[in-house]
């Protein structure tokens, strides 16, 4: 009894979320031309749920500018629990019946869908994530990267330090394999010497002892790659600490939803990103404009790349129907889209081929930002494409 | 309480129909949400022996679950790349049948309990939950930064692992093979409840100086309470492993621990079917909740808080209470 | 993610440039830097004391777990920086997390917790787990998904140099201080108070404390508020130099129990020796045993092993200390 | 001594600067009732836990049946014959007065690592459970609930539970406590039968029934026999009057 109308009421508020999302893509579903549903699977609730927040708006934002009334959305919060994400990426597939997936922000979540969604046929646009394996052998025609492959930033910064001069850093990463990745990524394209190379503890909040080390050691530079709350907590006390090193990092730690809770610890810092605000294109101009307008505040890399996946799947349905797939497939794989990024293609892989720059942080007004001034690599591709066999 | 077998019966029988309805409306999701339920269950069943028998306020069993859930993660990993476990001393496979994989993960959860539990029932009251919460830790931290078998990316299985004679593939079909271990597993349970061992684990609970003074080594027999208890939530583990085709350190984590328990105490204490309400209606918040708010779990907690304070006793406990109340 | 991946991914750590173990060693090992490591532990267990403090406290005079101490602390910071922000004064930022967090305490006291004394252990650990949930998403409700900003002070920014030409930060040297005086104010206020001698009667015996007139219940709800200030105020310190954020009061939670459990369940004196034990434990293992495993293994290799093994130590360090002593060190039965 | 069932052989037991036990000696008859009294804090809890098992001494040993248990534990001396009764009834509240005894048929009989037969079906167990509660003749009252007892039936079946184990000496502390006049006189007509069956270490307040039942007795003052013998003996010793005046005044 009680069971059966737990299934009813469940697929009620089904119902409901996707009414919502409709509501805010504010289009009128009516005529029979083909209509793509997408599932977004992101973090809303808990620590992170900044990145998945600005995800979901840039996506949304995108759909509502577009004005298509032939794209439906359904958002949902994975918690940041892989199991969540799983059993979600099962609803969408098995009662909302989507045509796409995306919105992930971690790569752990991201090796745990992806593989299963492209399996059961359905495509997946990674607004986020990148590992490794899906880039190499373990990629797949139907899974496409709209971000980056991991790798790439960190190997941005590789090259950045190099190009500078910088002799020999001192690198660290929270001990989990993002982590790895990033001081292999940056360690391909860095070409000096290593004053010391440290993993910490995953979610550790206090640096002290690292700080001393560097402190200790004959260093000229830091490298590190501290994802949300570690990245706030290392720059402050880094920052405390009078090492005057200078730091590089990811774009990451020095995101516009992290800058202001940095602060004056973060000024000067050199950091790679495929984006920033003041790339000059017209539709980045729009978009910036459009998403404060819209959220009032600035746009963070990840609206930008929420923003971005949702105008690669609007460019790809005006060329074909999403229930041909090989059609729509090719359609995305042409990127027939303006990115906000500026010029952007897909490899052999189906990541993104695109020019990754250098930004400092810096502050206009009393708000904490960042402005490009240099570009790191150009047409950078991931060293992954050539394991992949597509 | 003959009317709490009844209440039982319907629990049961609840969770089965549920899902064959949803295969006739064609709802897969449904049928996944019910298999989600029954292995939570199960796990909670495991909990329920050591806390609700025993008095053992464990706050570590996503140890077990997650030895569980690895052990069919490693197994069926070397299986789906042909890469042996181990050659030497002698050569050991992986596997991708189910059986096997079940008894590893009860073996191995066990083992871990006997562990754990030989030197955390040294302790008792707040130093007991605090303790078996430090090895629950530990695993954690362990899996998040073992590189071996992905770290805290943990370990994806691309096919679910093979049942002989049924398609684990088809929900239903998998669905079939968890309600049946649950059931099989609640049959044991209550038996052992019955028994001498059981009569003397909740004497133990309810006055161990007694238990202690008719002869019996409560020590002994809260640690294979612990053992039993812990093997349980093993295998859930493992299942759960293969719901999700996927196993990650996130099933090590305090949460989950503190999300069995939830079951035990929303189905009611000590009650057989205790966690199997409780796990059903847990995932029936989860769900409906997910999509009322993005702050959904304040709603959660606050639920969660009126069943501890004032249902005392949670489902099971309740609605048997008032039934036997209708009587007199 | 299979095997083979994994092997793969050590492969390229074996390709990355090899790193001079021995700068690490020589450096890693310099006196002055074990001493200042050793300070870093010691500043590391303060702070967990002052979370700690208060947990203890709470738990020796009602006999109560609380998990959501670590939101009472996420509280203390949030409102820090909240008033931070509009005054950009750090005193009152600090006054008003302990207001902030008290007020808190106070009143989750007077609606929630106290249903829970007479209660077990389960029901209250998960009665305040369900306030966990409520507290962060609740706060996440108010203040949004992004990180506030809590700034040092300017008077205590920067390093001053100690003796031994060791280079320190002002302000976790002040955190030290801090620290310690509560410790010293939490034993006066115990030992010399009237409040003092009513909450070690608590502690001994609630019906003759009923007996001596004491309201016992507003006593109580004193004595969380107590405990709550203290939590708000750490996390206020720590919000400083740390990440301000929904969520932040979790890990030091669970360490802030490691703490008193190893101390001994209701012991002030037990909190901070458990405390600095395990702020010394932690840092110096997440120092030294990378070093020690870069001795024989290829030092990539060598720092993931030996700091997956230091992230596990404290808890090892519990599990040992409670084979020894079942109620910790400081514990009474 | 070897006549003794029990014997407690020169313990001496500290807490700090407190000398609970002062090297205390005495023992148990078969067939006899053993009384041990004194003041409050003489320490009489404190020496029956030591015989019991709960507590170990710092030094000296205790026999039982002809063996040192002194190393053995609580649970050990109960299988090996040790039945004891409490001061505040030790019993399972929830369980029915019929699963409480079977829990001592079911410690007695070492069979608490059986899982599958249903302990309420065993009727060996049974058949020991009913034998115990006729014995104090609760058997009316099997399927009661243990908390809706009222005191001096958790009395009765504390010692119910205690025969369960069909024991060779009991250890009963307190047994009259908080009982009514008639109450405790039924309770002493059950005790002196009793004790055919099996010595009893009785320690007990009310004094008439101690006059009445023991055959020895024993007072303890600060951890020290003062003195042991026969009701007449205690009655006319003087120190014992001393301690038991001084108490009086004091009272």
């Amino acid at each position: 009894m009680q069971k059966t109308k737990m299934a009813k009421m469940g697929l009620k508020t089904l119902g409901a979320a996707t009414a919502v999302a409709l509501a805010m893509a504010g289009a009128a579903v009516a005529d029979g031309h083909a209509k793509v549903k997408v599932g977004v699977i992101t973090t809303l609730t808990g620590g992170g749920a900044g990145l998945g927040v600005d995800i979901r708006d840039g996506f949304l934002l995108a759909v509502k500018q577009s004005g298509n009334d032939g794209i439906e959305v359904v958002v949902e919060d994975d918690q940041r629990k892989p199991d969540v994400a799983v059993q979600l990426a099962d609803k969408m597939i098995q009662s909302e019946k989507v045509d796409i997936l995306t919105g992930i922000v971690w790569s752990n979540l991201a090796l745990a869908v992806v593989p299963s969604a492209t399996a059961q046929g359905k495509f997946y646009l990674s607004p986020n994530a990148g590992p490794f394996q899906l880039a190499g052998k373990g990629c797949h025609e139907n899974y496409f990267n709209v971000a980056w492959q991991n790798d790439n930033l960190h190997e941005a910064a590789g090259a950045h330090a190099t190009s500078v001069g910088y002799k020999n850093s001192f690198i660290l990463a929270p001990n989990y394999p993002a982590g790895k990745d990033a001081l292999k990524g940056y360690k391909r394209m860095y070409s000096g010497d290593l004053a010391g190379e440290l993993y910490t503890k995953l979610g550790q909040t206090d640096y002290a002892a690292e700080i001393a080390q560097i402190r200790a050691s004959d260093a000229d530079s830091v490298f590190f790659f501290l994802p949300g709350g570690m990245g706030i907590s290392f720059l402050k006390q880094y920052a405390d600490s009078g090492i005057d090193l200078p730091v590089v990092g990811p774009a990451f730690s020095f995101d516009q939803g992290i800058l202001q809770a940095v602060g004056d610890a973060a000024l000067g810092v050199q950091n790679t990103s495929q984006w920033n605000k003041d790339i000059d294109n017209p539709a980045n101009k729009a978009f910036v404009e459009t998403f404060q307008a819209e959220y009032g505040r600035l746009p963070s890399l990840y609206a930008s790349q929420g923003f971005d996946t949702a105008n690669l799947i609007i460019s790809a349905m005006g060329k074909a129907d999403v229930k041909d797939q090989d059609a729509f497939r090719a359609a995305l794989k042409e990127a027939d889209f303006a990115s906000v990024r500026g010029k952007f293609k897909f490899g052999n892989n189906n990541h993104p081929i695109q020019d990754i720059y250098v930004r400092e942080v810096i502050k206009e007004g009393d708000v904490y930002t960042n402005k490009i001034i240099s570009t790191g690599l150009t047409d950078h591709q991931d060293v992954y494409a050539a394991e992949c066999k597509l | 309480m003959i009317r709490e077998r009844y209440l039982n019966l319907l629990i049961g029988a609840l969770l089965l129909i549920v899902p064959l309805v949803a295969l006739q409306l064609d709802e897969p999701f449904i049928i996944t949400l019910a298999t989600k339920a029954a292995i939570l269950a199960l796990a909670g069943v495991g909990l329920n022996l050591a806390l609700g028998q025993g008095g053992l306020v464990s706050f570590g069993h996503a140890a077990y679950f997650g030895i569980g859930g690895y052990a069919m993660g490693i197994l069926a990993s070397h299986a789906q790349d042909y890469a042996p476990l181990m050659e030497a001393p002698f050569l050991i496979e992986g596997t991708n049948l189910m059986p096997v994989i079940w008894l590893v993960a009860i073996v191995a959860s066990a083992l871990a309990a006997l562990l754990i539990g030989a030197l955390s029932l040294r302790t008792s009251g707040v130093y007991f939950i605090m303790v078996t919460l430090a090895f629950g830790q530990m695993f954690y931290y362990f899996t998040v930064s073992w590189p071996a078998y992905g770290g805290e990316d943990g370990l994806s299985i691309y096919v679910r692992n093979q049942f002989p004679g049924v398609n684990t593939l088809d929900p239903i079909q998998f669905f079939g093979i968890c309600f049946v271990v649950l059931m099989a597993v609640l049959f044991l349970v209550n038996r052992l409840n019955k028994s001498p061992f059981g009569l003397a684990l909740n004497g133990a609970h309810q006055n161990e100086e007694r238990a202690l003074t008719v002869g019996i080594n409560v020590y002994r027999l809260r640690l294979v309470a612990f053992v039993i208890s812990g093997a349980i939530t093993g295998l859930a583990g493992a299942l759960f492993a293969d719901l999700n085709r996927f196993v990650s350190p996130t099933m090590f984590s305090w949460h989950t621990s503190g999300e069995i328990m939830v079951f035990i105490i929303l189905g009611g204490v000590a009650r057989l079917f205790g966690p199997v309400a409780g796990a059903a209606v847990y995932i029936l918040l989860e769900h409906m909740l997910g999509g009322i708010s993005e702050y959904w779990q304040i709603y959660l907690g606050l639920i969660l808080l009126f069943v501890v304070l004032f249902a005392k006793g949670g489902i099971v406990g309740g609605l048997a209470r008032r039934e036997v109340r209708h009587d007199g | 993610m299979p095997p083979s991946a994994s092997s793969e991914q050590l492969t390229f750590h074996r390709r990355g440039r090899a790193l001079p173990v021995k700068t690490i060693k020589g450096r890693a090992m310099s006196s002055i830097l074990i001493i200042e490591q050793i300070l870093n532990g010691l500043q590391f267990g303060v702070m967990l004391f002052l979370m700690a403090a208060g947990l203890t406290l709470i738990f020796g005079v009602m006999g109560l777990i609380n998990l959501a101490h670590g939101s009472l602390y996420m509280v203390g910071a949030f409102a820090a920086a909240a008033v931070a922000g509009w005054t950009g004064s750090f005193l009152l930022a600090l006054a008003a997390s302990l207001a902030a967090a008290a007020l808190f305490g106070a009143l989750i006291e007077l609606t929630v917790i106290r249903r829970l004394y007479a209660r077990d252990h389960l029901d209250q650990v998960l009665a305040t787990f369900a306030l966990i949930l409520i507290f962060s998403e609740a706060t996440r409700w108010v203040f949004g998904s992004f990180p506030l900003f809590l700034n040092i002070p300017e008077a205590l920014s920067g390093t001053l140099t100690l003796p031994g030409g060791i280079e320190y930060s002002r302000y976790r040297l002040t955190i030290i201080l801090i620290g310690l005086a509560v410790a010293v104010g939490l034993f006066l206020l115990i030992s010399k108070t009237r409040v003092g001698m009513r909450i070690r009667a608590g502690e001994n015996d609630r019906e003759m404390i009923g007996a001596l007139g004491v309201d016992i219940s507003v006593l109580y709800t004193l004595v969380f508020a107590l405990g709550a200030a203290l939590a708000g105020l750490s996390g206020a310190l720590v919000g400083a130099i740390q990440s301000v954020e929904v969520g932040m009061g979790e890990p030091v939670l669970i360490l802030a129990f490691v703490v008193i459990v190893i101390g001994g369940i209701g012991s002030i004196k037990g909190a901070l020796a458990g405390a600095i034990l395990v702020g010394l434990t932690d840092t110096l293992g997440r120092t030294m045993l990378p070093w020690v495993f870069a001795v024989f293994m290829d030092p990539a290799a060598a720092s993931s092993v030996g700091s997956a093994l230091a992230s596990m130590l404290i808890y090892i360090l519990m599990a040992g200390v409670l084979l020894f002593k079942p109620t910790g060190l400081f514990g009474s039965a | 001594m070897t006549d003794s069932i029990l014997r407690v052989d020169n313990i001496c037991k500290s807490f700090g600067a407190l000398k609970a036990s002062d090297s205390i000696t005495l023992d148990l008859k078969p067939g006899e009732i053993h009384a041990l009294i004194g003041p409050n804090g003489a320490g009489k809890s404190t020496l029956i836990k030591q015989i019991a098992g709960g507590l170990k001494p710092d030094s000296g040993k205790v026999f039982f049946d002809g063996r040192d248990v002194s190393q053995h534990s609580t649970a050990r001396r109960a299988r090996a014959g040790l039945g004891r009764t409490f001061q505040i009834s030790a019993l399972a509240m929830d369980f029915t007065v019929l699963e409480n005894v079977v829990l001592g048929a079911v410690g007695q009989s070492g069979s608490w690592f059986r899982f599958f037969r249903d302990a309420m079906k065993d009727t060996r167990l049974l058949e020991r459970a009913y034998k115990a509660l006729d014995r104090v003749e609760l058997r009316d009252l099997a399927h009661v609930r243990t908390s809706e007892l009222s005191h001096g039936r958790r009395r009765q079946l504390e010692v119910a539970v205690a025969l369960t184990l069909s024991p060779k000496a009991f250890l009963m502390d307190e047994p009259m406590a908080g009982m009514g006049a008639e109450g405790s006189q039924a309770l002493t007509g059950f005790l002196e039968a009793l004790k055919t069956e099996a010595p009893i270490l009785l320690v007990e307040h009310d004094m008439d029934a101690v006059f009445a039942l023991a055959d020895r007795i024993s007072v303890l003052v600060y951890g020290k026999i003062i003195a042991t013998g026969s009701v007449d003996e205690i009655r006319t010793n003087p120190e014992v009057k001393l301690a038991y005046l001084g108490e009086e005044d004091a009272a």
